[in-house]
């Protein structure tokens, strides 16, 4: 099937109006050399029956965070989605509209992009939010573009070796060909060793990216990181799990410039990796530095509040080779599920959230590490999420978890710019207020005499 | 009536969610996060109900135009129907519940579905080497700049120039200059089309990629490519298409045969994926199998056993760029777009196409006595029709008959853009739309030809606001909520 | 703008489904079915698109008041928040796509739903025993109707009245009529309540049961109540109670303990089950044990084995007068019902109706100046307003004030029931909804007070149509369509 | 939780207003004696994630058509359901509204109630539907009560004993004080047995009740059982399957009088049973005399088209105990659902589902009763569903097929009021579109040798 309207009778009633014979006469703008002289070579259509049948069948061929037990983490979490953020994302109204370009036909997105954009600057304590972008690791290379474009330092950004394996890959790819040099730091017992992030700053430097909690789930001295890039000129950049925000200091109280974050956590399901949110946050004063999509409150003709986009001249259209980035969509449905999710939840749903899953991360943490040749890689405070070192061989460890029901990773010898010692023998473990102490007991037991 | 903020509905105490009592051994939190770490008090959000929060986005939505609601002929955008089987099927536990990093052993159904992907799109493009990483089609643009890039590297050449026509979506340029390419943009030709003489005063050994939408932003298609790809490919430059107009050609001809090294797909305008109000895309690019290397990671393979069992897995080609983002990609949107390539099949793909032509042609010609169209006989899938006419002799702007079709219930056509026709109006109507839409549409900007001007320029007239001070909100953006901006 | 009917957007050739092909051997159609059995023509129904069928229902749907969209005051109807998890878990594979004759070990999860379901409904009640067979309320009323007969009958008693105040919902004497039991209903008292006095003068050894709303229809406790069910008791009658106001004393007083004999639930009111625009509803019925054995079946019981292990299993009660429809009854809305109140627990029932009950007496509170109650001091979860003020002074009635609300953004109350009240606006505000509501609401109703009377018969004025002429379509019913009937 | 808006400081404004020191003062009109000492004896509260977990759990206890392939039959089938069904249905301003007394804040409902009315007649080829009634069961109830009074006679209805026993028993108890018989006439090789039934049919009689196909999924002569009944000056009520319709002719052409039908097949979900959706569809001369709701076309003071509910006169609210009926609810939301599963398949669909069941079912027919001791119970033409008699024993029958990953049923033995000889070695084998050969090959493979 193929959703179309006319008809047999009303494609010749068409045709006739346009004065041509048939369709493909008006095709023949396609030198005839240029056709393709075949059917495309694809499956044989399906009925919705059929696609339903085969769709269904391959998704059972998957295991899920809900066929078995989720610890896994890495920078996308099993937190529980209230019902209405479905209910909510479902309306045809939101999620078959386009970008809000026509403010008149458009009121109900762009509020809901201004709330979100506040929403975000109250959880994150930052001046300006941007209407949202990608994902995460896109996110941190933005947030490093527009620091390049602050501060005029186009020759290098400073991130720490524990940062997302996968957003220092996208910044590395993102800065390929530009002249800028990405000097990684590497982790010291799980977090940054300031002495040698002071070391590698320096007056050429745009930005010094951190992750709060880190990669390894570890929490950093974000308060001190900031003041270090400030002492040499530099803009203070750090990606947070929005969720450890319902604990956490606010990154804007931390002297921070540009907050960047994966907005997965927020409502928003796992589905393989994506589509997720970006998130970027900053000070005032950068606000038509800012990548992206923006949505600003204004008057209409007869002074009634409203909402449109905002900055526009910032952007492609507008600037062409000259925008601030070629970012031309926003993730406008997933920026929805956020603004709902954060509208339910409130600072005291967060809250609950946060201190459930860390408390259970603890827990967790406690008997897992009870058990012989099983310890915490790092000796750091963490939040939700910690790396085990298994000496007797992490992978088996894993399989005779997953045996049981229970999914525990990733394996960080997936990462190469990890560092071997700590790759070969290291897994992430992560929990959510979604495991309980039964879930977690029995993933200790099942893993006693792996 | 007018919908409060989320703010101004806040009442200190209100709750909408409730949470389970902690089930493992209470510890004191400096115990677990020293206090350092932690917030001295609670982030400012308003606190609300549940029913609360229903009522306001259920009464927020209402106040957009979409596609389930309302025709949305919005030129280059490709507002076609969305199935809503896709919606239910996407989010099925098994799909979208799945973790990025769950084991490939534990994925094969999800892995099978995105290999079929690469395979089907390559197929449609006539360019056999794809990854689906991209979010966008912008960042699928980047992305193959940077194949590119890459590969002229490998080839030792250095080329820095990346040449597009002026009726380029903004994208293009921007993207260009993101990589770090030098811009060079073509001279619009009277015809709407890529001049080749032009073109040809550009080419030097400094030329990377062509950057080409075809057919191009005025709806018209390339007659020329062929040529035009042969001299970049003479130059030692590469093709790129643009796939924004993927739509016009499904199935006739693809980037492949007419000269394109590589390309990007928009699967949420051509093949259903919801635009979301803004986002998610997915913007996967196919490529010239020499190319196939550079592609960024992870692609999926599929390998056979000798008892013809077959597995799928995650592999990064040897010489990838590396990573465009983290994890896979935007899986949901690339589903939406296997539901429907494996709904349609090849006859159903190039029936989309034909009926969107055919549809772009019979209003345009419908529309042809109020709103002409300068360039071509005949379009695509679109059409830009100029409303010089209308300015000239009424003082009527494009806008102001863009807004006043919102009062008739239709959404507004793409204006001023591209800026190669006067009073640009782009209109799409896509494929799933009937013949009585188009019809009324006419009529609709029919009467509104002949309606006062000087309440034209106030329209519309009917939606909850109108005419926003775009300009005074740029100069002063009010970005996020603060008390004293109670309405 | 009108939304055509389906049947006016049709045309000929038109399809929205596709179906697979027979993989079965082809066999003639006269081979599987004689041809006399078999239709000479198909039926002339619409032929429609998919995306046709999608923007005509949602734009229809945007034409209705809703509680999602509207502040939804209808007394007597509790139009309540529905709570978003409800619908999703209700449509879980393992609910939603159970069959009704799968077999009991299969279907142990529904049962231990429909179990529990049972046992709390009986504790609210303070009536131990549950049928949850009943579709609806008016089913559940005649259902223990027929309880009742088959328990005189097996006493040996000849019983045929059924008495029920003036105030009762019309579906009582219905109910009792179509049982085939004779009516006789009380008159009216000045204070609303029920008159025990009056009441004594109907006694008789006829009398079978006796029927009240407690609180009643006019939102007022009745006070007698356990003196009406004592002379009840005393005649030989049984007490029934309607449960329609249950979502008044939820937790605070139960009909068992003021002398129901039997009662239903209208789990779509009280328990949150969506209204549907008219249902699906749902009717279960609490009884005394003594009346246990006459239940309509099945009922769920639930067996312990020695060793401990639970199983469930349908059973008929021995006397049972039988089967009240096919399969086990509205599950889909007993599932509602039943997520709610493990949400809420004890605690969270009785809060609900207290907050009814302060939400009411507030707004009762706040409009007393302009739409007085003539009967009681207080209220319970709801009151009904004289709009007998407005009517003498104004020429206002009840009804140009309720259809003016509409234009104000808030469904209307009930009007002119009960017909003890002079014009009467019988207004529930439920307790979910917020103070700010309720005094917006206020403020409304005060501006409409005070509003142009000739301007207010003519209201609704925002509203897709504006006060339909029912008397003519009474009189001269149009209830299907025919081409003839085009807009 | 408990979905309250009222904060503790709101709480004690609005008494103010009131002027009531407590909410415990307003409830002074219960009498002290009459108060619940104690808490209610409930289970204790859940937060959503608990509930969802809880439910979650429950759900997966049960076997659905999901999870076995579903032969199951019996008046509840596992039709094909589009997901534009749900789509529709689960916006909330259709399920959260009320019966659209307030026309015009209902045009929404009921234009959708009228269209309704309209498919069904077109489907049944009747002049007037209403808006639905609770179920198939009811619904000849209904239909019965309806002929009474047509024809005046409360005396007797006859109705065959093929007709499904669950809707024979709702007949009898909802007749029970009623001074009217219910005759049922035995069944002759799963049909009406005509000289039986003109045997029975006298001028007492108010309504012959058949169901076509019947429960035993055997069509009937329903032009002749019509005729008998008009000899006798009764109405003829049928009860149909709407999805036999997109094959079988309509009742309407048949001489039928009243057409009642369980609308389940109709895009509703099976759901243990309900709610489900009575049909009920008649002559034009009936039509004051229908039970429930109905929905009229009307003009507003404009002039405009518009849609109210019509003939309230016939309800409990105006005529009390001299109503037509005692139903006050009709089953909107499944009403809905049928629309837009009726608008999607047009007669087209209809027929397209109607005969591949009936493909499907003569196949698994004719694979069944080529095994050794399975044959047909019955000789007769049927339609999408058939009785197998096993003389080796029923039950282990169908554990052997749900065994292998089948269900099969209902076995008559579980329906007191089918004819002993039938009842104990018959089991219903039902076939939907949604049934593949592969399937039903496998279900064959599965009970060769059980």
């Amino acid at each position: 099937m193929s959703y179309l309207f006319n008809t047999p009778q009303q494609t010749e009633e068409m045709l006739a109006a346009i004065g041509v014979g048939s369709v493909e006469d008006l095709l023949e703008q396609i030198p005839e050399s240029l056709r393709l002289d075949r059917k495309l070579d694809l499956p044989a259509p399906k009925s919705e029956l059929e696609l339903e049948q085969h769709v269904r069948d391959l998704a059972g061929r998957n295991v899920t965070a809900s066929s078995r037990s989720c610890f896994l983490g890495g920078g996308a979490y099993d937190h529980f989605v209230p019902s209405v953020v479905d209910e909510i994302a479902s309306r045809g109204e939101f999620y078959t509209a386009y970008t809000p370009y026509q403010a008149e036909a458009s009121q109900g997105s762009l509020q809901a992009f201004f709330e979100f954009q506040t929403l975000i600057c109250q959880l994150t304590g930052m001046d300006v939010s941007n209407a949202s972008l990608y994902e995460g690791g896109t996110a941190v290379s933005e947030a490093a573009f527009m620091a390049m474009r602050v501060t005029n330092r186009h020759q290098r950004v400073v991130v720490l070796g524990t940062v997302h394996p996968e957003f220092r890959q996208v910044l590395h790819t993102y800065t390929d060909l530009l002249p800028c040099e990405i000097v990684e730091i590497p982790c010291q017992d799980g977090g940054a060793d300031l002495n040698l992030v002071k070391e590698q700053l320096d007056e050429k430097t745009a930005c010094l990216v951190v992750q709060q909690p880190n990669f390894f789930g570890c929490l950093e001295d974000v308060r001190e990181l900031s003041e270090l890039a400030h002492q040499v000129g530099a803009l203070s950049v750090v990606s947070v799990d929005p969720i450890s925000l319902g604990m956490l200091e606010r990154p804007g109280n931390l002297g921070v410039d540009i907050v960047v974050a994966e907005g997965q956590p927020l409502g928003i399901p796992l589905q393989y990796g994506g589509p997720y949110l970006g998130i970027l946050a900053c000070r005032k004063e950068y606000v038509r530095k800012i990548p992206g999509r923006i949505v600003s409150l204004a008057t209409d003709r007869n002074g009634k509040r409203c909402f449109v986009l905002g900055l526009q001249t910032r952007e492609q259209h507008i600037r062409r080779e000259k925008a601030t980035s070629n970012i031309c969509t926003n993730q406008g449905l997933l920026a929805l599920r956020a603004t709902v999710y954060m509208s339910l939840l409130g600072a005291d749903g967060l809250n609950r959230v946060a201190e459930l899953s860390c408390r259970k991360a603890h827990y967790a943490a406690e008997q897992l590490t009870a058990l012989d040749g099983v310890e915490l890689m790092f000796p750091q405070p963490f939040f939700k999420e910690f790396v085990l070192r298994v000496e007797k061989g992490v992978e088996r460890f894993t399989d005779a978890a997953r045996e049981a029901g229970f999914d525990i990773g990733p394996l960080l010898r997936q990462f190469d710019s990890i560092d071997p010692s700590v790759r070969s023998q290291g897994v992430l473990v992560a929990v959510t207020e979604c495991r309980s102490r039964d879930e977690i007991d029995a993933l200790r037991d099942a893993v006693r005499d792996f | 009536l007018a919908t409060k903020l989320l703010f101004e509905l806040s009442v200190p105490g209100r709750r909408a969610t409730q949470w389970p009592d902690s089930d493992v051994p209470e510890q004191s939190l400096d115990e677990l996060i020293p206090s350092q770490f932690r917030a001295e008090s609670a982030p400012s959000m308003p606190e609300l109900t549940e029913s609360d929060v229903v009522r306001h986005f259920v009464n927020l939505s209402t106040k957009n135009f979409s596609v389930d609601t309302h025709f949305y002929p919005l030129g280059s955008c490709t507002m076609k129907y969305n199935p809503k089987r896709h919606e239910r099927l996407a989010a099925l536990d098994g799909l979208g519940n799945l973790h990025p990093y769950q084991r490939e052993e534990d994925s094969q159904g999800m892995l099978q579905i995105l290999y079929e992907m690469q395979e089907m799109l390559g197929e449609i493009a006539g360019l056999p080497a794809v990854s689906l990483q991209p979010a966008a089609g912008a960042q699928g643009e980047f992305t193959a700049l940077l194949v590119a890039a890459a590969y002229f590297r490998d080839r030792g050449e250095k080329r820095t120039k990346v040449i597009f026509p002026s009726s380029a979506h903004g994208t293009n340029p921007a993207s260009a200059a993101l990589a770090g390419f030098d811009c060079v943009q073509l001279q619009a030709s009277s015809n709407g089309l890529v001049d080749p003489d032009d073109l040809q005063s550009h080419l030097d050994d400094s030329t990377a990629v062509f950057m080409i939408t075809n057919p191009n932003t005025l709806g018209l298609f390339e007659r020329d490519i062929a040529r035009i790809a042969g001299m970049i490919h003479d130059a030692g430059g590469l093709v790129y298409i643009d796939g924004a107009n993927m739509n016009a050609i499904l199935g006739i001809t693809r980037p492949g045969d007419f000269g394109g090294d590589m390309m990007h797909y928009n699967v949420h305008k051509t093949f259903t994926g919801p635009h979301g109000a803004g986002g998610p895309g997915a913007g996967p690019i196919a490529v010239r199998s020499f190319l196939e290397d550079y592609l960024p990671g992870p692609v999926v393979r599929k390998d056979t056993a000798e008892d013809g069992s077959v597995t799928y897995r995650l592999a990064d080609p040897p010489n990838s760029i590396g990573r465009m983002r983290s994890f896979f990609g935007n899986v949901g949107i690339l589903l939406r777009g296997y539901f429907y390539l494996r709904t349609l099949g090849a006859d159903g793909l190039r029936a989309v196409s034909e009926n969107a032509v055919l549809n772009a042609n019979y209003l345009r010609e419908k529309l042809k006595d109020i709103l002409p169209v300068p360039q071509g006989e005949r379009c695509m899938h679109e059409f830009v029709s100029s409303g010089k006419l209308q300015k000239d002799e009424r003082g009527v702007t494009a806008m102001d008959i863009a807004k006043r079709l919102l009062d008739y219930g239709f959404h507004a056509p793409t204006v001023y853009f591209p800026l190669v026709v006067a009073e640009a109006l782009m209109i799409e109507p896509t494929e799933t739309e009937s013949k009585e839409t188009l019809d009324a549409f006419s009529e609709a900007l029919h009467a509104i030809a002949s309606e006062d001007p000087e309440m034209l320029h106030q329209a519309p007239h009917s939606t909850p606001v109108s005419r926003p001070d775009e300009v005074a909100a740029g100069r002063k953006p009010l970005l996020t909520w603060t008390p004293c901006l109670n309405d």
